[in-house]
C-alpha cells in the first residue's frame, strides 16, 4: 500500500518533532536547546498545516520562533552563565524516571488508541467548523473570537498585562547615581536656567563660576 | 434511750476529748472519757439485767443507712441476751481499762489522745455488738480494726509500733474480706442483711446451692465459711492469728482491753450470732472446730518459749480463742460464749497486772529481765496469781467452768473434727499451764535479773491501776461460779432466750454426762503442767536450758512462731512489692508506655522525620512526585476499564 | 448565544474589578513608588465595593453569561465573598511588613487585585477555556508576588519552584483538558455534565483527562502528592503573600475544583470520588505528620494548610450537597483561622526584623498575653480543638463523610488530627510553657492587630453564635450547585 | 494505514512525556526546564488542533490560540522569575535551588 | 424565682463565665492588692455557684426519672439545639463540680502567685464546661463541653505544673483527645441514623446490633482513657503529678468522672444490647485496674503518683459498678465517683499542704508530721481511711454497694475485686506510715507549721461531706433511685426486684 503524499509529510514533520524534542532536553548547551525548540516549533507548525490550521501554525512561527525562542535565547545569552561548570546532566535517576514515563506514554498512546468516543459528540460542538468554502480558517477564528470568546479574549488579554507588570516589577531596577532622562523637566527647562549672558571684555576672559553638580 | 445513751456515751467521750483535748487539758479529757464509759458501764448492767431477768429483747431504730434497690439497712441497735453479755464485758472491762490507764499513761504526753482512741473503740465494739444487721456489724468490724491500728501504733515514732499497726489492719483486712463477701452472699441468698430476717428465713434454704467462684457449693456453707474468714481474722485465728502478738507493741492497757477482753472475741461473738446459720451447715461447723483446735494447741506451743512478758500473754489469748471457736465448732455457743465472759476478767486481769510489772520495771518487758519482785509488787503478784489461777482452770475459779465446759463438750460432740479437738484441747490446757507459770516464775520469784536501779524502784502503782486490778480479779474468781447455771447450766433456756441455738437434748447435755475421766483430764494437765514448770524454773536448774539446747531445732520452730511471719512475707510481702515494681516499671512504663503513647509518638516522629527527608527541596523531586501520583491514579483506572 | 442578549450585570463586580485594577495601576504608574499606600487603599476599597456589588446586584440567583462561559449563582457569591475578604486582608496587613524590607511597591496590590480577579473567574467558571484563564490569570500573579521580594534569595526562589510546578501543573491540566474536550466535544460543564451521563459511561479518555485535570486543580490547593511546593513557597515568599496564598487562592481553586467536578463530571462521580478520597487522606497524613518536625512556623502552616484542605476535601468526597456545604463551611471558617494566624507572625517582629521560628515565640504570654491568647486561639482552632470555630468545620465535613458511608474516611481524618494537634500544641506550649525569649517589638500597624482581634473573636466561643448564619449561607450556596 | 487522528495524539503524547521528561530528568538548567513547559504545551495545542479538526468543531482552535498566548506570557514571568533569582543566586543550577526543604 | 428556676442550669454556666470577665477587668496598681481582689472575687463566684447548686438540689424531685430544670433553645439547624436539664444520674455531679470549686480557689490562695488572673480565669471556664457536660442534653453539645475541658486543664498542667509538666500536659491533651474523636464518629453515626442529637430522643432510638458494637467501643475508647481504665490509664499518674494541686483536685474530683457518666448516659442506655456483650470486657479490665494498680501504689515513691494510682484502682470499681446492669451496681458506682471526688481531692489538698511547705512531693523526704502537725495528720489519716473504704466514711458506701452488686452477678467479679480493698489498705497505711508516722528527724520537715485558718476552712467541708456520705448516703442515694431504675426498666428490662431466684439453684435429688 503505498503512502500518500500527506501521510510522508506527516511522518516526516512528526519525526522531526519528536527529535527535536527529544535534542531539546538533552543538548549539553542551552543556546543549543533554543534552537532544537525552534525546529520543534517550525515542525509543529507544519503538523497544524497538514491538519488544517493554518492561522494557528503561522501564530506558532510568529509568536513562538519570533518572540517566546528569542526572548529564552536572550536570556540565555544575558546571563552569560559558563555553561562549563554546570554540572552534567545526571542519569542515575533516569532508570525510575523512565519507567514511570514510559509507562506514562504507554497509557497515553493507548488511549488515543483504544479510540472511544463519547456519544453524540459532534452535537456537543459549541462551533462548529464553517463548511462554507468560501470561509479560511482565519476567517473563521477572527468570528467567535470577537463574539463567542470575548470573555476568554479579554482574559488573556488581562494575563498578558499581569505578565508585562510582572516582568516589569520582577527587573525593572532604579539605581541611584544612574542618570535618566526626565522629559518632563527637559521640556520645562527655562532659558533663564540653563544659560548666563556674559559681557566679554575684551582681553580679560571670563571668571567662570564653579561648576555645580 | 438506754441503749442509745450505753452506745453513744463513748462517742462523746471520743469526740469531746478528740477535738477538744487540747483545749481542755489533759485530765479533763481523761476524766470525761473515763467516767462517760463509766456511766455506760453501770448503765449496761442495767440493760444486762433487764434483758436477762426480765427477758426482755429490744430493737432500737436510730438512722436510716442506706437504701438501694432491694438493699436497704439500718443504724439501729437489737438488744437480746447475747449482745447484753457483750455490753457488760466490753462496757466493764473498757471502764476499768480507762481507769487504769489514767495511771498507767501517767507520763505519755499525748494522753487526750489516748483516751480518745480508747473510748472510740468501745463505740465501735458497741455498735459492733449491738447491730442489728451485718453492716453495721461490719461498721463495727472495722471501726474497732481502725481503733486497734490507732492503738498499736499509739507510740507512732517506733517503726515497730508502725509496722504492728499496718500489720493488724491488713491482716484484719484479708479476714475482711471473707466476712464481705460473706455478707454479699447473704444479701444473694436471703436478700436482706438484717439479723432478724436472715435468721427468719434461713431455713428456707437449707437444700439451696450457690455458685461461688464458678463452682456450685451448698448456700449455707458457703456463706458461713465466708462470714467464718472474718472472725478468723479478727479473732487472730491460726493462719489469720500474725498480727496479734504483734500488737503487743501498743500500750498494755490497750492489749488488755482490745486483744485480750473484747476485739478478739469479735469472731466468736459473729459465730455466736450466726449460730442459726452454722446450725445449718455441719461442714461449716466441723471447719470451726479444726481451726479453733489447732489455733488453741498451736498459740499455746508458740506460748511456751516466749520470752516478752505480754507476747506469752498474747500466744495465751489466742489459744483461748481457740477454745471458744471450738466449742462454737461443736455447737455448744453458750460455752463458747462463757468462755469468752470469763476470759475477758482474767485475760484483762493478766494483762493489767503484766502492765503493772512492766509499769514497776520501767517498761521492761523481758522475762529474763526479771524475776524476784514479788515483794516490791505484792498486790500485783497476787491478782497475777488469781489469774493465772483461773486461766489454768484450777476448780472453783472461773477459767475452770468455762475451759472444762469445752473440753466436755468436745468430746462429747460426734461431729467431724470433735475428737482431734478434744485431744488439742487437753494438750492445750496442760501447756497453758506450763506457760502460764513459767510467767509467774519468771517473773516474780528466782534471784532477779534485773538491773539493781530497776529494781530498787520496782513499786505498785497509784490507785487508779490497783483499784481495776482487784476488781478484774474479783471478776476472775466469781465470774464463772455466779453465771456458770445461767450460761451453760439449766437456766441457759431462760437465759439465752433464743439469742443462742439452746434446743433441748443439745451438746451441753451430753456434755455434762461425760466419764469422769474426761472430766479429769484437763485438771491432771493442769497440774501436770504446774509441775514441769516448778521444776524447770523455781528448782534454779538449768533443765530449760539444756532442753532447749536439746531440741534446739524444735524451740527455734516455736521461739519463731512456726516462721509464719517469714512464710507470709516471702508468699504474699515481698512479691507484692516486687509484682509491684514489675507492673509499674515493665508493665506501665516499659510496655504500655512504651508500646501506647510514647512508643506511638516516637514512631509518629520517625515516621514524619523520613516523610520530611522526601521534601528534598530539588525541584525534580517535586516534579517527580506530581508525576508519580499522577501516573498512579491513571494506572489505576486504566487498569479498572481494562478488568471491565 | 445566538439572538441572546448580551448582559453584563452578572460579571458586573469583575468589571469593576478589572476596570479599577488598571486604573490604580496607571495611578501608581504615575505617582511612582510613593503611591503605594494611596493604591492599597483603594485596592481595598474597590474590592469592597466590588464585594457590596456582587451582593447587592447580583445576588444569589443562577445566571449564565458570555456564551456559557460564566456564572454566577449563590455558590459563586459565597465563595467570592470570601475571596474578597482574604484578598482584602492580604492588602491590609501587608503595608508594614513591605515597606519594612523596601519592596512596598504599588504593583504588590495590583498584583493582588489581578490574582483575585482570576480568582473570581475561576469561582464562576462554567468552563474548561474559562476555568483554565482565569487560572492562569490568578497563577501568573501569585508567581510573581512570591518572588516580590526578588533581593533575597529565598523569595525568587520560592518563586521560582513556585513557577516551575505551576508550569508543570498547568501543562498537566491542559492536557486534562485537550483530553476532555476531544473525547466528549465540548468543554462547556453543562453539557459535560448531561452528555457523560449516557448509559455507557463515560469513555476512558475523559477519564483519564479528567485525572490530568484534578492532578493540576490539586496542585492549586497543594493537595498530596502535588504539594510539594508549599513549604518551600510559603517559607520564602514574604509573609503578607504567604497570607494571602494560603487564603484566598485556596478558596478560588477549591470552589473550581467544586464546581467543576459537581456541575461538570456528575456523571463520573464514582470515578473522581476515588480520587478525591486518596488525595484526601494523603493530604491529612502529611499535613499531619510532616509539620510535626517543623521549626518554621511558616512552613508549619503550609504543612497544616496541606492537612486543611485533606479535611476540606473529605467534604467533597462525600459528593453530596451537604458535604459541600461542609466544606464551605470549612474554608470559610479555615479562612478566618489562616488569616488570624498570618497576622500573628507578621507581628512577630524584634529588633533585628521579622522572625519566622517557633522557638521565637516563647514565653510570649508573659511579655504580650492578648497576643498569646489570639494565637492560642487560632491554633486551638485549627486543631479543631471545641469551643473553637475550627470544630464546627471538621464537624460538618466529617458528619458529611458519615452519611455518605465514607467512615473509614472519617475515622482517618480524626486519626491525623489528633497527630496534627500535637505540633498546634507545641505552639501554644512553646507560648505559654516556656521561659521568654524576650518580648516582640511593637509597631506592626493597627491593621494587623485588628485582623488579628477580629479572627480571634471570630473563632473564639463567640463562634457559637456564628456558626447558624454561616451554615445557613453555605447551605444555600451549596444549594445552587445543580445536584 | 492512513494517518489520522491517532498518530497526531500518539505525536501529542510523545512530546508530552518528553516535556515531563525534561522537567524531572534534567539537572543542569532552568532555563531547559522552561522550555520542556513549552514542550509540554506545544504537545497540548497538537492535541487541541487534532481534535478540533477531528470534531469538526473550531473550539479547538480557539483554545490552542489562547494557550498559545498564555503560554508566551509565563514564559515571560518564569523568565523574570529567572533573570531575579540568577541575580541573588549567581547559578541557575537546578541542583542549586534548594535553600528550602524538609 | 420563677426565672431562676427556669434558667438555674444556665445561669450556673454564665456564672463563672461572668466570673472571668470581671477578672479581666480588675487592675489595681498594686500587684499584691490586685491578686487578693482576683482571689476575693474568684471565690465568691464560685460560692455563688455553689449555692446555686444547693438550690437545683432541693429543688430537685426525686420522684421522677424525668429530665428536670430543662432549657431548650434552638441554635444549628432543626436538629442540634442548647439543650440542658439534669436528672438523677447527673444532678449530684453539677453539685459536687460547684462544691469543689470554692475549695479548690481557697487551696491555690497562696500557693499561686503567678499569673493569678490566667489561673482564676482558667478554673473558672472550666468549671462552665464541667457544669456543661453534666447537664448538656444534647449529644453535640455534649462532645464541645467535654473536649473543650481539655484546653483549660492542658494550659493549667502546662502552665502552673511541676518540672515535667510539658510531657504530663501533652500527654494528657492527646491521649484523651484519640479516644475521644473515635467518639465523635460514633456520634455522628448516631445523629445521622436517629436523625436527632437529643439525648433523651437517642436513648429511646433502637440501634442496629452489629453496629451497636462499633458504636459502643467507639464511645469505650473515649470514656476508658477519661476514666481512666487500665491499660489506658497511664497518662494519669502523669497529670496528676505535675499538675498544680487545684488541678489534680479537679481532675480527680471531677473529669475523671465524666467517663463513668459517659457511660451511664449513652453507652448503657442508647446501647444496651453491646452493652451486655462487652460487659466481660469491661469486668477484665477493670478487675486487673484493681489488682495491678494497687500493687503499683504499694511501691511508689511520689505521693501524689500514689494517689493517681490508687483513683486507677477506685476507677475500677465505678466501671464494674456500672456495667453490673442493677441497681446496686450502678448507685454504687454513681456513689464511688461521688466519694471519690470529695477524698481523692482532699487527699490531693492535703499533697498540696505539705507540697506548698517542702517543695517536694517524695514520701522519703517527709516522716513524722504526726509531731508537730497534729491536725494535718488527723485530717490525712481520715481521708486515708475514706480512701480505704472504711464503713462510715463516703468510700465504704459505694464500695460496698458496687461489690454487693457484683457478687449477685459473677461472685468472681466480687471476689477478685475485694482483693483490691485488701491492697487499699496496704498501699494507704504504708503511704500513712512514712509520711504522718515515724520519727520526725528532718530539720526541714520540723520547721513545719500546722494548718493555717484557710486550710482548716479548706478541710472542714470536706470532712464534713465525707461523714455524712458515710453516715446517711440516702441524701444522695434517694435522687437516683428513679433514674437508675428507669435506666435498668426500660432498656435491660431488668426487673429490679431482688434477683435471688435466678442465682440460687437447688439440685436435682434433694
Amino acid at each position: 500500500m503505498e503512502i500518500a503524499l500527506p501521510d510522508m509529510v506527516f511522518y516526516l514533520f512528526a519525526s522531526v518533532t519528536v527529535a527535536s524534542g527529544v535534542l531539546v532536553i538533552s543538548a549539553r548547551n542551552p543556546v543549543h536547546s533554543v534552537l532544537w525548540l525552534i525546529l520543534a516549533f517550525f515542525s509543529a507548525a507544519g503538523l497544524f498545516v497538514l491538519m488544517g490550521a493554518e492561522f494557528l501554525a503561522m501564530l506558532l512561527v510568529v509568536v513562538y520562533v519570533g518572540a517566546v525562542a528569542v526572548l529564552f535565547l536572550f536570556v540565555v545569552m544575558m546571563l552569560d552563565i559558563n555553561f562549563t561548570e554546570l554540572r552534567q546532566g545526571m542519569l542515575q535517576h533516569l532508570p525510575l524516571g523512565g519507567l514511570v514515563g514510559f509507562i506514562l506514554l504507554g497509557e497515553l498512546v493507548a488511549l488515543t488508541l483504544a479510540w472511544n468516543f463519547g456519544e453524540d459528540v459532534a452535537k456537543n460542538a459549541a462551533s462548529p467548523t464553517p463548511t462554507d468554502a468560501g470561509i479560511t480558517n482565519t476567517e473563521a477564528l477572527g468570528q467567535l473570537l470577537y463574539t463567542d470568546y470575548i470573555f476568554i479574549f479579554q482574559t488573556a488579554g488581562l494575563i498578558l498585562l499581569v505578565a508585562m507588570i510582572g516582568a516589569i516589577v520582577l527587573t525593572l531596577r532604579d539605581r541611584p547615581g544612574v542618570r535618566r532622562q526626565n522629559i518632563g523637566q527637559q521640556v520645562n527647562r527655562k532659558p533663564q536656567e540653563a544659560f548666563d549672558l556674559v559681557d566679554v571684555e575684551t582681553g580679560k576672559g571670563v571668571s567662570l563660576p564653579t561648576k555645580k553638580g | 434511750m438506754l441503749f442509745k445513751a450505753i452506745v453513744f456515751l463513748p462517742l462523746v467521750g471520743f469526740l469531746i476529748a478528740g477535738m477538744f483535748g487540747r483545749q481542755i487539758g489533759d485530765k479533763a479529757s481523761m476524766l470525761v472519757t473515763s467516767l462517760l464509759v463509766s456511766v455506760a458501764a453501770v448503765l449496761s448492767w442495767f440493760a444486762f439485767f433487764d434483758v436477762t431477768e426480765a427477758g426482755n429483747e429490744y430493737s432500737v431504730h436510730v438512722l436510716s443507712w442506706v437504701n438501694s434497690g432491694d438493699l436497704s439497712f439500718n443504724w439501729a441497735l437489737k438488744i437480746d441476751t447475747l449482745t447484753a453479755v457483750m455490753l457488760v464485758v466490753v462496757n466493764s472491762v473498757s471502764a476499768l481499762v480507762h481507769w487504769y490507764s489514767m495511771g498507767y499513761m501517767e507520763e505519755d504526753p499525748h494522753k487526750p489522745r489516748f483516751f480518745a482512741y480508747l473510748s472510740l473503740f468501745t463505740f465501735a465494739m458497741l455498735m459492733l455488738v449491738t447491730s442489728d444487721n451485718l453492716v453495721q456489724m461490719f461498721f463495727g468490724w472495722e471501726g474497732v480494726g481502725l481503733a486497734s491500728y490507732l492503738l498499736i501504733g499509739f507510740w507512732f515514732k517506733k517503726p515497730s509500733a508502725n509496722a504492728a499497726a499496718i500489720k493488724a489492719f491488713v491482716v484484719n483486712r484479708v479476714g475482711d474480706f471473707g466476712f464481705a463477701l460473706g455478707i454479699y452472699a447473704v444479701f444473694l441468698l436471703v436478700g436482706s442483711v438484717e439479723f432478724n430476717t436472715i435468721f427468719a428465713n434461713i431455713g428456707d434454704y437449707q437444700t439451696a446451692t450457690v455458685s461461688f467462684l464458678g463452682t456450685e457449693y451448698h448456700a449455707i456453707t458457703v456463706v458461713a465459711l465466708l462470714l467464718f474468714v472474718g472472725a478468723m481474722g479478727k479473732s487472730a485465728q491460726l493462719g489469720l492469728h500474725t498480727w496479734l502478738p504483734d500488737a503487743m507493741e501498743g500500750p498494755t492497757p490497750v492489749s488488755a482491753l482490745i486483744h485480750a477482753a473484747t476485739m478478739v472475741t469479735a469472731g466468736v461473738f459473729l459465730v455466736a450470732r450466726f449460730s442459726p446459720v452454722f446450725e445449718l451447715s455441719p461442714v461449716a461447723l466441723s471447719v470451726v472446730t479444726y481451726v479453733g483446735a489447732a489455733t488453741a494447741i498451736f498459740a499455746a506451743s508458740v506460748g511456751l518459749v516466749q520470752n516478752d512478758i505480754k507476747r506469752v500473754i498474747a500466744y495465751s489469748t489466742c489459744s483461748q480463742l481457740g477454745y471458744m471457736f471450738v466449742a462454737l465448732g461443736v455447737s455448744a455457743y453458750g460455752a463458747a460464749v462463757f468462755h469468752l465472759f470469763t476470759h475477758a476478767f482474767f485475760k484483762a486481769l493478766l494483762f493489767l497486772g503484766a502492765g503493772s510489772v512492766i509499769h514497776a520495771m520501767h517498761h521492761e518487758q523481758d522475762m529474763r529481765k526479771m524475776g524476784g519482785i514479788y515483794k516490791k509488787i505484792p498486790l500485783t503478784y497476787i491478782v497475777m496469781i488469781i489469774g493465772t489461777l483461773a486461766i489454768t482452770g484450777v476448780p472453783g475459779l472461773s477459767g475452770y467452768f468455762s475451759k472444762d465446759m469445752i473440753i466436755e463438750a468436745a468430746y462429747a460432740a460426734s461431729t467431724p473434727g470433735a475428737e482431734f479437738a478434744f485431744v488439742m484441747t487437753v494438750c492445750a490446757a496442760f501447756m497453758t499451764s506450763f506457760y502460764s507459770w513459767r510467767l509467774i516464775f519468771l517473773t516474780f520469784h528466782g534471784p532477779t535479773r534485773a538491773d539493781n536501779h530497776t529494781f530498787d524502784h520496782a513499786h505498785e502503782g497509784p490507785l487508779t491501776i490497783r483499784l481495776p486490778l482487784i476488781l478484774l480479779a474479783l471478776g476472775a474468781l466469781f465470774a464463772g461460779f455466779l453465771y456458770k447455771d445461767a450460761f451453760i447450766g439449766d437456766g441457759r433456756f431462760g437465759f439465752w432466750d433464743g439469742a443462742l441455738i439452746t434446743s433441748a437434748g443439745d451438746i451441753l447435755d451430753r456434755a455434762h454426762d461425760v466419764p469422769a475421766a474426761v472430766i479429769w483430764s484437763p485438771f491432771v494437765a493442769m497440774v501436770l503442767g504446774f509441775a514441769i514448770a516448778f521444776l524447770f524454773y523455781m528448782r534454779g536448774s538449768d533443765i530449760a536450758k539444756r532442753t532447749s539446747e536439746t531440741w534446739d531445732g524444735l524451740y527455734a520452730f516455736l521461739l519463731n512462731k512456726w516462721y509464719f511471719d517469714e512464710l507470709y512475707n516471702f508468699l504474699f510481702v515481698r512479691p507484692a512489692f516486687w509484682l509491684g515494681r514489675i507492673f509499674w516499671k515493665k508493665g506501665d512504663e516499659n510496655i504500655i508506655d512504651g508500646f501506647g503513647p510514647n512508643g506511638v509518638s516516637a514512631l509518629v516522629a520517625d515516621v514524619a522525620a523520613r516523610v520530611r527527608k522526601l521534601q528534598t527541596g530539588y525541584v525534580y523531586h517535586y516534579a517527580f512526585a506530581m508525576i508519580i501520583g499522577l501516573a498512579l491514579v491513571v494506572t489505576w483506572f486504566m487498569l479498572q476499564s481494562g478488568s471491565h | 448565544m445566538n439572538g441572546e442578549s448580551l448582559s453584563l450585570l452578572p460579571a458586573l463586580p469583575e468589571l469593576i474589578l478589572a476596570i479599577g485594577a488598571m486604573a490604580l495601576l496607571m495611578l501608581g504608574v504615575f505617582q511612582g513608588d510613593k503611591s503605594y499606600k494611596q493604591v492599597a487603599n483603594l485596592s481595598i476599597l474597590l474590592l469592597l465595593v466590588c464585594a457590596v456589588v456582587m451582593i447587592n446586584q447580583v445576588g444569589g440567583e443562577r445566571e449564565v453569561i458570555f456564551g456559557d462561559m460564566f456564572v454566577t449563582d449563590a455558590f459563586a457569591v459565597f465563595a467570592k465573598t470570601l475571596v474578597y475578604i482574604g484578598s482584602a486582608v492580604a492588602i491590609l496587613i501587608a503595608g508594614k511588613f513591605l515597606a519594612e524590607h523596601n519592596i512596598a511597591k504599588f504593583e504588590y496590590p495590583i498584583l493582588v487585585l489581578f490574582a483575585t480577579l482570576g480568582m473570581l473567574i475561576m469561582i464562576s467558571a462554567n468552563n474548561l477555556m474559562s476555568l483554565y484563564v482565569g487560572l492562569e490569570l490568578q497563577s501568573l500573579s501569585l508567581y510573581v508576588l512570591a518572588a516580590m521580594n526578588r533581593d533575597r534569595l529565598r523569595s525568587t526562589e520560592a518563586g521560582l519552584k513556585y513557577f516551575v510546578l505551576g508550569a508543570l501543573s498547568s501543562g498537566m491540566l491542559l492536557y486534562g483538558i485537550s483530553l476532555i474536550y476531544g473525547f466528549s466535544g465540548t468543554t462547556d460543564f453543562d453539557v459535560l455534565a448531561t452528555s457523560l451521563q449516557g448509559e455507557n459511561g463515560a469513555p476512558i479518555g475523559v477519564v483519564v483527562g479528567l485525572v490530568f485535570l484534578l492532578s493540576g486543580l490539586a496542585f492549586k490547593i497543594s493537595a498530596v502528592p502535588f504539594h510539594m511546593w508549599t513549604p518551600d513557597v510559603y517559607e520564602g515568599s514574604p509573609t503578607p503573600v504567604t497570607a494571602f496564598f494560603a487564603a484566598a487562592p485556596k478558596v478560588a481553586a477549591m470552589a473550581l475544583l467544586v464546581r467543576a467536578l459537581i456541575n461538570g463530571f456528575p456523571g463520573l462521580v464514582v470515578e473522581w470520588q476515588q480520587v478525591i478520597v486518596f488525595v484526601s487522606i494523603a493530604s491529612m497524613l502529611v499535613g499531619s505528620f510532616v509539620a510535626l518536625v517543623q521549626t518554621n512556623i511558616k512552613r508549619l502552616m503550609a504543612y497544616s494548610s496541606i492537612g486543611h484542605i485533606g479535611y476540606a476535601l473529605v467534604g467533597l468526597a462525600a459528593g453530596t450537597q451537604d458535604g459541600v456545604q461542609a466544606l464551605l463551611v470549612y474554608l470559610a471558617i479555615y479562612l478566618t483561622m489562616t488569616l488570624g494566624a498570618f497576622a500573628a507572625i507578621l507581628s512577630m517582629r524584634r529588633s533585628d526584623g521579622m522572625v519566622e521560628d517557633i522557638e521565637d515565640l516563647a514565653g510570649l504570654s508573659t511579655t504580650n498575653l492578648p497576643m498569646a491568647v489570639a494565637i492560642s486561639i487560632f491554633m486551638f482552632s485549627l486543631a479543631g480543638i471545641p469551643l473553637l470555630a475550627g470544630f464546627f468545620g471538621k464537624w460538618f465535613v466529617f458528619l458529611a463523610a458519615v452519611e455518605a458511608g465514607l467512615i473509614p474516611l472519617a475515622v482517618i481524618g480524626f486519626l491525623a488530627s489528633v497527630v496534627a494537634c500535637y505540633y498546634y500544641l507545641r505552639i501554644v506550649k512553646v507560648m505559654f510553657f516556656d521561659e521568654s525569649a524576650g518580648a516582640f517589638e511593637g509597631g506592626h500597624g493597627q491593621a494587623v492587630s485588628a485582623v488579628i482581634g477580629v479572627a480571634a473573636a471570630v473563632n473564639s466561643p463567640v463562634s457559637f453564635l456564628l456558626i447558624w448564619p454561616l451554615v445557613g449561607a453555605a447551605a444555600w450556596a451549596a444549594g445552587s450547585l445543580l445536584f | 494505514m492512513a494517518v489520522g487522528l491517532g498518530h497526531y495524539l500518539t505525536v501529542a503524547a510523545i512530546l508530552f512525556v518528553f516535556g515531563v521528561f525534561g522537567i524531572f530528568l534534567n539537572r543542569k538548567n532552568v532555563i531547559i526546564i522552561l522550555m520542556s513547559v513549552e514542550l509540554m504545551l506545544l504537545a497540548v495545542n497538537i492535541n487541541l488542533v487534532a481534535f478540533s479538526t477531528h470534531l469538526g468543531d473550531m473550539t479547538g482552535q480557539v483554545l490552542a490560540m489562547f494557550v498559545l498566548t498564555v503560554a508566551a506570557a509565563e514564559a515571560a514571568i518564569g523568565l523574570a522569575i529567572l533573570v531575579v533569582y540568577f541575580r541573588s543566586r549567581g547559578s541557575i543550577a537546578v541542583e542549586d535551588i534548594n535553600q528550602m526543604k524538609g | 424565682m420563677s426565672f431562676l428556676q427556669n434558667n438555674l442550669l444556665s445561669l450556673m454556666m454564665i456564672m463563672p463565665i461572668l466570673g472571668a470577665a470581671i477578672l479581666l477587668i480588675i487592675r489595681h496598681s498594686d500587684p499584691d492588692i490586685e491578686k487578693r481582689n482576683i482571689r476575693q472575687v474568684s471565690l465568691l463566684i464560685t460560692l455563688i455557684t455553689f449555692v446555686m447548686s444547693l438550690v437545683l438540689w432541693f429543688g430537685f424531685d426525686n420522684s421522677t426519672a424525668e429530665f428536670q430544670f430543662v432549657e431548650q433553645h434552638a441554635w444549628i439547624g432543626d436538629d442540634i439545639s442548647y439543650y440542658i436539664g439534669v436528672d438523677g444520674i447527673s444532678m449530684l455531679f453539677v453539685v459536687l463540680t460547684a462544691f469543689l470549686m470554692p475549695i479548690v480557689v481557697l487551696a491555690s490562695w497562696d500557693s499561686i502567685q503567678d499569673r493569678v488572673r490566667e489561673y482564676m480565669i482558667a478554673f473558672l471556664l472550666l468549671e462552665t464546661l464541667m457544669i456543661g457536660v453534666f447537664t448538656a442534653l444534647d449529644i453535640f453539645l455534649f462532645y464541645i463541653f467535654f473536649e473543650g475541658g481539655l484546653i483549660p486543664m492542658y494550659l493549667l498542667i502546662g502552665i502552673w505544673g511541676g518540672v515535667n509538666r510539658i510531657y504530663a500536659s501533652f500527654k494528657f491533651f492527646l491521649y484523651t483527645l484519640l479516644g475521644s474523636v473515635l467518639m465523635l464518629v460514633a456520634v455522628m453515626y448516631m445523629y445521622l441514623e436517629a436523625g436527632t442529637t437529643e439525648i433523651p430522643l437517642l436513648m429511646n432510638h433502637s440501634f442496629d446490633v452489629d453496629v451497636q458494637k462499633w458504636l459502643w467501643l467507639a464511645f469505650f475508647a473515649s470514656f476508658a482513657v477519661k476514666m481512666p481504665m487500665w491499660p489506658v490509664h497511664t497518662w494519669l499518674p502523669d497529670a496528676h503529678v505535675q499538675a498544680p494541686t487545684g488541678g489534680s483536685v479537679i481532675l480527680a474530683g471531677i473529669l475523671l468522672k465524666m467517663g463513668g457518666y459517659g457511660f451511664l448516659r449513652f453507652s448503657l442506655p442508647m446501647l444496651p444490647e453491646a452493652t451486655i456483650e462487652f460487659s466481660w470486657l469491661v469486668f477484665t479490665l477493670s478487675i486487673i485496674a484493681i489488682i495491678v494498680t494497687s500493687l503499683i501504689a504499694l511501691v511508689q515513691e511520689d505521693i501524689k503518683k500514689l494517689i493517681a494510682y490508687s483513683s486507677v484502682a477506685h476507677m475500677g470499681f465505678v466501671t464494674i459498678g456500672v456495667f453490673l446492669l442493677n441497681v446496686n451496681g450502678i448507685e454504687g458506682a454513681i456513689f464511688t465517683m461521688l466519694s471519690h471526688g470529695v477524698v481523692s481531692g482532699a487527699l490531693f489538698l492535703c499533697v498540696g499542704v505539705i507540697y506548698d511547705r517542702l517543695h517536694t512531693r517524695e514520701i522519703s523526704r517527709y516522716g513524722g508530721l504526726a509531731v508537730n502537725m497534729k491536725i494535718y495528720a488527723t485530717i490525712f489519716v481520715l481521708f486515708s481511711m475514706a480512701s480505704i473504704g472504711l464503713p462510715g466514711t463516703s468510700g465504704f458506701v459505694g464500695e460496698f454497694l458496687v461489690l454487693n452488686g457484683s457478687f449477685a452477678y459473677n461472685s468472681w467479679i466480687a471476689f477478685l475485686a475485694t482483693t483490691g480493698v485488701v491492697l487499699g489498705a496496704a498501699y494507704m497505711l504504708y503511704l500513712v506510715r512514712r509520711l504522718i508516722f515515724g520519727e520526725l528527724d528532718k530539720d526541714d520537715v520540723k520547721a513545719m507549721p500546722d494548718l493555717s485558718l484557710r486550710e482548716k476552712l479548706i478541710f472542714a467541708p470536706l470532712i464534713a461531706v465525707v461523714l455524712w456520705m458515710g453516715i446517711y448516703p440516702n441524701s444522695f442515694l434517694d435522687p437516683m433511685h428513679a433514674s437508675v431504675n428507669a435506666l435498668l426498666e426500660t432498656h435491660f428490662l431488668t426487673d429490679t426486684s431482688h434477683a435471688a431466684a435466678d442465682q440460687i439453684g437447688t439440685p436435682a435429688g434433694r
